[in-house]
């Protein structure tokens, strides 16, 4: 039997990771990859922690994760092509203008 | 033994070097150069006249398929290059980049009078004959050569895939 | 942020969207060696320059070192989908150029073997405009036809695609009873293949998806894009030299020009797949009003011309009594130039003959239909999508050996 | 004359896919309908008398030599330049040919040196087989041009009497061919013979072409 | 013991699969031969039975070019990719009762995990390969596939609601061993939008715009030669049994037949495969091929309608009955 | 409507520029100066409905003589469709060294590439020509073609021609199979 | 012991993938290390029994997130990304930001306590089949979250349409 504190440690280095990717890297995309890792984190917590506490509530939640993720994805990329037209760029260091 | 420091060692020096690898290579030999000769797949390649007739060639009436024969586009995935026409000189570095792109092994039809000599076209813009920068494995006369005339030079490349020794590019 | 970071930054240039690509010449839907350098916005053109010259074989300046006679052959290579319609408007315009008679025989010949060629030609456009847009079972049906029509010219003259059929003043060969029956079978059958051919493709919604309103051309901008044959009469524009200036025997025979309203490609494909059936109708004519005769003119030349006037060619005794005429005789060396167009299956084949009293033109500029419409390519092309330009190449219906010549 | 086009498809015709659906049964009927594909290496495609195919001198029947008097007409009026004759004088002042070749691989098959022939020497074979692995065993010189004539007439079913149509043209009036040209023709090959179109005959004259004015579409 | 017996399995069924792959190849090539009235293969053994396998050797033992500008380990892994998910989708499917590697209750979404990772190998194919013509075809087969797995998707969900399970042996059993309470009946609308989706998840025609020979060479596959063009060309063969196995299971019945082959269960599907692939053949040999804004509007606007109106339809007679 | 009306009216109007209309065959041609060449076409066009272009090319004159013949001459061949009459000008170009033209390509489109075909065979420039560049033979020709003093095979050998056979010889070093024997007959 | 093994495997390939997937220079080989890690996630989730939620995993994020991010790197078409540096300049300060919330995370496990059990045993859901049970919670005590993902979803394509429409209007 896995004890749960291995996922909770697993999640937690995972979190970590999409942190540190979400802050250190210059390319917006590569950052936004970075939150799928920190919510798979998340997901991860949940699964394990229904799966022992013998309840579908994180299952469920997870399902909603993903959507939320899918949804994000869809209109952050779409946000980011439109960006890329303006800017011709996707580093994010260079793009801290708020004019258009 | 001197033969070991090359890089490179022909086949057939390492036939004989290595006792009882003739009656395996040759049989081999014999499977490889069947399954070649059984699927020469040419690309799509026409330039003038003569590819009108390497169409024909390849509809209902002669059906290239018959010999295994199918029009591949691109010449990555192609074994033969079917010169069907005149090559003019703006024409032959594009000719001979397909050739370099295509695999080895690769075989040359040059089809028609003007991709073996130029032809009647005796001018400033055209390539005297293929030859001048491409090695051509058949010459097929005709202006431009019937259809069968295509499938006998194909044929006849075919005979000549059949006593091919070791050419394995992959493994030489 | 300072100056500096912003040098180290990769900004993707101007036009990032565009993408640059290069189809041909070694491209599988180009008929031939016609490159066309495209720009690209996804998947819409916004820039198209077709690049030819890939089949440059100097037939002009070839003309000008051969004899009349011997630049026949090289009619034959121009559109070699349909050899013998140059050959016959080559024929027809030496002939106005050196005043000589063709007999009626040969005429109704002419008009024959120019329809075949239409067929084929039409036949062959068919079967690569089709692939073109992805039905490759018409293509071989087609072929399947074309077949027969190119087994009636090799029992004809001896050849199947180069046909050198004609000759200065009629043509080479007769035709033959058993030439006939199988024309007239030919014939007689043809029409169940056109509708074969309707059957997969004519009212296919995925056909007619592809075709209608793909590259619309209105009469005007037909006429300023200088386009002829079916690609101008898709627009409705009735130009056809076979009516407008009559030549070879078709003031004798009957027969319906077929035009479009729309000018897009369906209409175009409609005008072609019409103008088969027209040519099925004129070579029935043909076969009814074939008149009896010799088949070359009085007069015909023969064929080892002298390549400068009044003078004999050097041959030995035994084999000067084979010399049929010399041309000598007559004054056809008239100086002075001719602009004589005929109508070949792709439009107005035209041949500017300057002659300065030899025996070779001193300049042949050949009209060529193809190299029109490739011009026009770039005027079509824009705006729409790289499978449309496919099907607008098709349409067009280009040969690259009469493009460049 | 404007085109015709085929009806629109109406709504039935659009849910149940009707035109795909007739594409499909004609592919299917061809399916089973059998193939017009000619077996090639076994089966020889019809040959027809005066195809433009290799080249070969013809061998005299008497002198087992060539015909070819040196005229040098084919190498005037062949286009492509590739006919290559070299004369010599012999004692007795007459003209003899020394040598003969044709480079194939050059020719455009115009069939023009055949045509003015005077004595009917040059001749082009029904042969379309020779395909070769070089370039040089396709300059034909005499001797090999000879031999394609043997081989045609061993492969073919002429004869010796074979009568290229270029040699003596099917149509021409006997009075403006060259007295070399006046062999021995079959009927239809003479001005008399020749197919005259079905309405300007008696009918059933041949009773070739019988169909009527029904068939004007 | 247990594990050699299933890689025993395992390799059984590759082989299998792979000599079927082969000779669909030839079938398609004689079929569509002749109804182009030619012959398709003749000459390499009898009727040109031994093409395929020439065509194999001939592959294996051809150079293999990667070309210079290529990204190389994707350009190596694509085939791969593509092979393998290809493999991977054989093992849930049912070819007769217990004729399963591994009857799993998730089955259908497996195998639409695995359709839709195929997609990276095409993808990865197109990018790789840095060339203009592999890379638009890349960029289409990415938007084909994604636009039509969701219509594909929704027309099974008829399927799942009626059966009311995953698993592929329980929709084949829910449908009963009569021929006319298979539900290609009561979804008809369902199979129509199934059947289309399946030709373009296929990259068949009318929708092969990733390879259309005409417009962009051989799209993805263009700079692949040798043997890793035939993995890709076994993955796309292989994905239409798959997309076969799918289409009899689903809507044909499985492998229930009028009657029961003894020794041999799955003849009655392996025949139903074979008619779908036949039908596939029949229309590569048919149809022209669509514009690619055409098959997105097609995709979009006709079929995602249509498949939700049938699980809309599919409810109702739930609810009713 | 008679082409020779055409022509005289054409005269009428562009006193200065026609030389002389000659008929042979049947054909008319009007010999003129090449400064108003597009205001002619435009008049023929628009006045006599002569929207057809059947062709444009050039002609080196240098064997060839004539009365007003100069070294290098631009064909008009116009047709008007509606009245089913035609009329050639022969524009005559003085300056045998830089040969130039008006361009016609704001009255037709379609002249666009029959004059890039003229440029490229002949040498002749047309002013105004949105992109007059070599069509037929490479951009980097040397020598037009057409011209009488160009030889048939060619002056010079193209230079991309010349590197192409330069580079076969280099990677034939590379070839593995020219090595062997009897692979290839004709390297 | 054999579900331990599996464990570690996967939560290695888990956590070497993602730090390969924030250090690769190329983001695509950062896409396609994501790809894997999506896998083995799956992975994971069937160890905890929930195969619907490892299916979902897949078709989701491989099959379209993942896609959609290659289609947007494919249509930015940075080739040249490879050659210029890929951190910030103060990433340094990131990395050791990054690393204390993770440390911090870890600390505070030992300090978790679960709650009380639910009605879904694992020998519940494996009887039920994991899509069923998942279903039946869905539509019943999760019907309010449930719409509102949907509603979600119906946002994120009109927005995404919107989004499409405009970028028409700057052409």
């Amino acid at each position: 039997m896995i004890p749960l504190s291995w996922y909770m440690a697993l999640a937690a280095i995972l979190f970590g990771i999409g942190i540190y990717g979400f802050l250190a890297r210059r390319n917006i995309i590569i950052m936004m990859l970075s939150i799928e890792l920190m919510l798979n984190a998340v997901n991860i917590n949940m699964v394990a922690m229904s799966h022992y506490l013998d309840s579908l509530r994180g299952h469920t939640f997870t399902l909603f994760i993903i959507t939320v993720a899918a949804a994000e994805a869809a209109i952050g990329l779409g946000l980011i092509i439109i960006l890329f037209r303006n800017k011709k760029t996707v580093y994010v260091d260079h793009i801290n203008e708020l004019k258009g | 033994m001197g033969k070991m420091n090359n890089d490179l060692m022909q086949i057939e020096d390492g036939i004989k070097f290595i006792p009882g690898a003739s009656a395996l290579v040759a049989p081999l030999n014999k499977i490889i150069n069947w399954g070649r000769a059984g699927s020469i797949w040419p690309a799509t390649f026409g330039l003038a006249c003569c590819a009108i007739e390497m169409m024909v060639a390849g509809a209902a009436t002669n059906d290239l398929d018959r010999f295994g024969i199918i029009f591949r586009a691109s010449p990555r995935q192609a074994d033969c290059l079917i010169l069907a026409g005149t090559i003019t000189k703006k024409m032959a570095p594009v000719v001979r980049r397909v050739y370099d792109q295509m695999p080895e092994p690769r075989y040359v039809l040059a089809m028609g009078s003007c991709a073996c000599t130029g032809g009647v076209f005796d001018t400033y813009a055209v390539v005297q004959g293929a030859d001048e920068f491409l090695p051509v494995d058949v010459y097929i006369p005709g202006c431009p050569p019937r259809p069968e005339a295509l499938l006998e030079g194909l044929i006849k490349l075919q005979e000549k895939i059949m006593q091919e020794q070791g050419r394995w590019s992959q493994f030489s | 942020m300072t100056e500096s970071a912003t040098i180290n930054v990769p900004v993707a240039q101007g036009n990032e969207d565009k993408y640059k690509l290069k189809m041909g010449p070694q491209h599988p839907a180009t008929h031939g060696v016609l490159r066309v350098d495209l720009e690209l916005d996804g998947e819409t053109i916004t820039d198209c320059d077709p690049k030819v010259g890939y089949l440059h074989r100097g037939f002009e300046k070839l003309a000008e070192h051969r004899t009349y006679a011997q630049n026949l052959v090289l009619t034959d290579r121009l559109d070699y989908m349909a050899a013998m319609a140059n050959n016959v408007g080559y024929c027809e315009a030496v002939e106005k150029l050196l005043d000589i008679q063709v007999s009626n025989r040969a005429r109704f010949l002419r008009v024959m073997v120019c329809e075949m060629a239409r067929l084929a030609s039409h036949l062959l456009w068919l079967a690569t405009h089709a692939l073109d847009i992805g039905a490759m079972t018409v293509f071989l049906y087609a072929f399947r036809e074309r077949e027969t029509l190119m087994e009636i010219f090799a029992e004809l003259c001896g050849s199947r695609l180069t046909n050198t059929y004609t000759c200065l003043g009629g043509v080479r060969q007769d035709v033959t009873h058993e030439i006939m029956r199988k024309l007239d079978n030919f014939i007689n059958e043809f029409p169940a293949c056109i509708e074969e051919y309707e059957t997969l493709i004519d009212t296919n919604r995925i056909w007619l998806k592809r075709t209608i309103g793909v590259a619309p051309v209105s009469a005007e901008m037909g006429l300023d894009l200088c386009l002829t044959g079916a690609s101008l009469r898709g627009s409705g524009v009735d130009y056809d030299i076979r009516k407008h200036v009559p030549y070879a025997a078709y003031d004798q025979i009957d027969f319906e020009v077929p035009l479009g309203e729309t000018g897009d490609t369906y209409a175009r494909y409609r005008c072609r797949m019409e103008e088969m059936r027209q040519s099925n109708y004129i070579l029935r004519q043909c076969i009814e009003k074939m008149p009896p005769g010799a088949i070359v003119g009085e007069d015909a030349p023969d064929l080892v011309m002298p390549t400068t006037p009044r003078k004999k060619v050097t041959a030995d005794t035994s084999a000067r009594q084979g010399l049929i005429k010399l041309i000598e005789d007559r004054d056809v060396y008239m100086e002075g130039d001719i602009y004589v167009a005929t109508e070949v299956p792709k439009g107005e084949l035209g041949f500017y003959f300057i002659s300065d009293c030899k025996g070779k033109p001193y300049r042949m500029h050949i009209r060529s239909p193809s190299f029109i419409h490739i011009g026009a390519l770039e005027t079509l092309g824009k705006g729409v999508m790289v499978a449309d330009l496919i099907a607008i190449i098709g349409t067009l219906d280009v040969v690259l050996g009469e493009c460049d010549r | 004359m404007k085109v015709q086009y085929k009806p629109k498809r109406n709504l039935l015709g659009t849910i149940f896919q009707v035109e795909i659906l007739q594409g499909m049964a004609l592919t299917l009927r061809k399916l089973f309908s059998p193939p017009i594909t000619r077996q090639y290496p076994d089966e020889k495609p019809p040959m027809y008398a005066g195809f433009r195919g290799q080249h070969a001198l013809v061998r005299d029947p008497v002198t087992q030599d060539s015909k070819c008097i040196g005229c040098m007409r084919c190498v005037t009026v062949c286009p492509s330049r590739c006919i290559r004759i070299r004369c010599q004088q012999d004692a007795k002042g007459k003209q003899k040919v020394e040598s003969y070749s044709i480079e194939v691989l050059r020719c455009v098959f115009c069939g023009f040196c055949v045509e003015v022939c005077p004595v009917g020497a040059v001749t082009m074979t029904e042969l379309f087989e020779y395909a070769s692995y070089d370039r040089e065993s396709l300059l034909f010189d005499k001797e090999t041009l000879l031999k394609n004539w043997d081989r045609f007439l061993e492969e073919s079913a002429h004869d010796e009497n074979y009568v290229n149509p270029f040699w003596r043209p099917r149509g021409v009036p006997e009075a403006s061919l060259a007295a070399s040209q006046r062999m021995k023709v079959p009927a239809d090959w003479t001005i008399e013979g020749q197919f005259i179109g079905t309405s300007l005959r008696q009918p059933q004259q041949n009773g070739a072409i019988t169909h009527t004015e029904a068939d004007h579409a | 013991m247990q594990i050699l017996i299933i890689l025993l399995q395992i390799a059984a069924l590759l082989a299998i699969v792979l000599l079927h792959v082969a000779y669909t190849t030839y079938f398609e090539r004689k079929i569509i031969g002749h109804m182009q009235v030619r012959m398709g293969p003749m000459l390499v053994g009898w009727h040109g039975l031994l093409q395929p396998i020439a065509d194999g050797i001939k592959s294996f033992f051809k150079e293999d070019i990667i070309p210079e500008q290529a990204d190389k380990p994707l350009f190596l892994a694509a085939p791969i990719i593509c092979l393998v998910t290809m493999l991977a989708s054989l093992a849930v499917l049912p070819f007769a009762r217990g004729w399963v590697l591994a009857d799993i209750n998730i089955g259908l979404l497996f195998l639409f995990a695995m359709s839709s990772l195929a997609s990276y190998g095409i993808i990865l194919a197109g990018w790789a390969s840095n060339s203009k013509y592999t890379f638009l075809g890349g960029m289409r087969s990415m938007a084909q596939v994604i636009s039509y797995e969701i219509p594909m998707g929704l027309s099974l969900v008829g399927v799942m609601m009626l059966s009311g399970s995953l698993n592929l042996t329980e929709i084949v059993t829910a449908q009963g061993t009569s021929i006319f309470s298979i539900y290609l009946f009561p979804q008809i609308i369902g199979f129509f939008v199934f059947f289309i989706a399946m030709l373009a998840e296929t990259n068949r025609v009318p929708f092969d715009l990733p390879e259309a020979e005409t417009e962009l060479v051989s799209g993805y596959l263009t700079e692949y030669s040798g043997m890793r063009y035939a993995m890709f060309f076994m993955a796309e063969y292989i994905g239409m049994m798959v997309m076969a196995s799918i289409g009899t299971v689903c809507f044909l019945g499985g492998w229930n037949g009028p009657f029961e082959i003894p020794f041999f269960p799955p003849f009655w599907f392996i025949l139903k495969v074979y008619g779908f692939l036949f039908l596939f053949i029949w229309i590569r040999a048919t149809l022209p091929r669509y514009r690619y804004d055409q098959l997105m509007e097609l995709g979009w606007k006709l079929l995602i309608p249509l498949a939700l109106l049938n699980i809309f339809l599919t409810g109702l007679f739930k609810v009713f009955t | 409507m008679e082409s020779i009306l055409i022509a005289e009216d054409l005269r009428n109007n562009f006193p200065n520029a026609i030389f002389e209309t000659q008929i042979h065959r049947g054909q008319f041609s009007s010999i003129v100066a090449p400064e108003p060449i597009v205001e002619m076409c435009r008049f023929l066009k628009e006045d006599y409905k002569m929207n057809h272009l059947n062709c444009l090319t050039g002609v080196d004159n240098l064997s060839r003589k004539g009365k007003h013949f100069e070294r290098f001459e631009v064909i008009y061949q116009l047709y008007s469709i509606e009245y089913r009459v035609g009329l050639r000008l022969k524009a005559q170009i003085k300056d045998s060294e830089d040969p130039s033209i008006d361009s016609i390509t704001s009255l037709w489109t379609g002249a666009d590439w029959l004059e890039r075909e003229t440029f490229d065979l002949l040498g002749i420039t047309f002013n105004e020509h949105p992109n007059l560049k070599r069509i037929l033979t490479p951009e980097d020709w040397e020598g037009h073609p057409l011209q009488k003093t160009y030889k048939l095979k060619g002056n010079t050998e193209w230079n991309g021609f010349t590197k192409l056979k330069e580079k076969v010889k280099q990677l034939k070093q590379f070839d593995f199979y020219s090595a062997q024997e009897g692979t290839h007959s004709n390297d | 012991m054999l579900n331990q093994l599996a464990f570690l495997y996967c939560a290695s390939v888990i956590i070497g993938t993602a730090l390969l997937a924030v250090r690769f220079k190329n983001p695509v080989y950062s896409v396609l290390s994501v790809l894997v890690l999506f896998f083995h996630m799956a992975g994971l989730y069937l160890l905890l029994n929930a195969e619907f939620l490892a299916a979902i995993q897949i078709i989701v994020y491989a099959g379209a997130v993942l896609v959609l991010y290659l289609f947007v790197l494919f249509l930015v078409s940075l080739r040249e990304e490879v050659k210029i540096e890929r951190f910030i300049k103060s990433h340094r300060l990131a990395t050791a930001v990054s690393i204390g919330l993770g440390l911090s995370l870890l600390m505070i496990i030992p300090s978790f306590k679960l709650g009380a059990k639910g009605e879904y045993p694992v020998e519940r859901i494996t009887e039920l089949t994991h899509t069923k049970a998942m279903g039946f919670e869905l539509y019943s005590t999760y019907l309010l979250p449930f719409e509102v993902a949907g509603l979600i979803l119906l946002i994120a394509v009109i927005g995404g349409l919107v989004l499409a429409r405009k970028e028409e209007e700057i052409k």
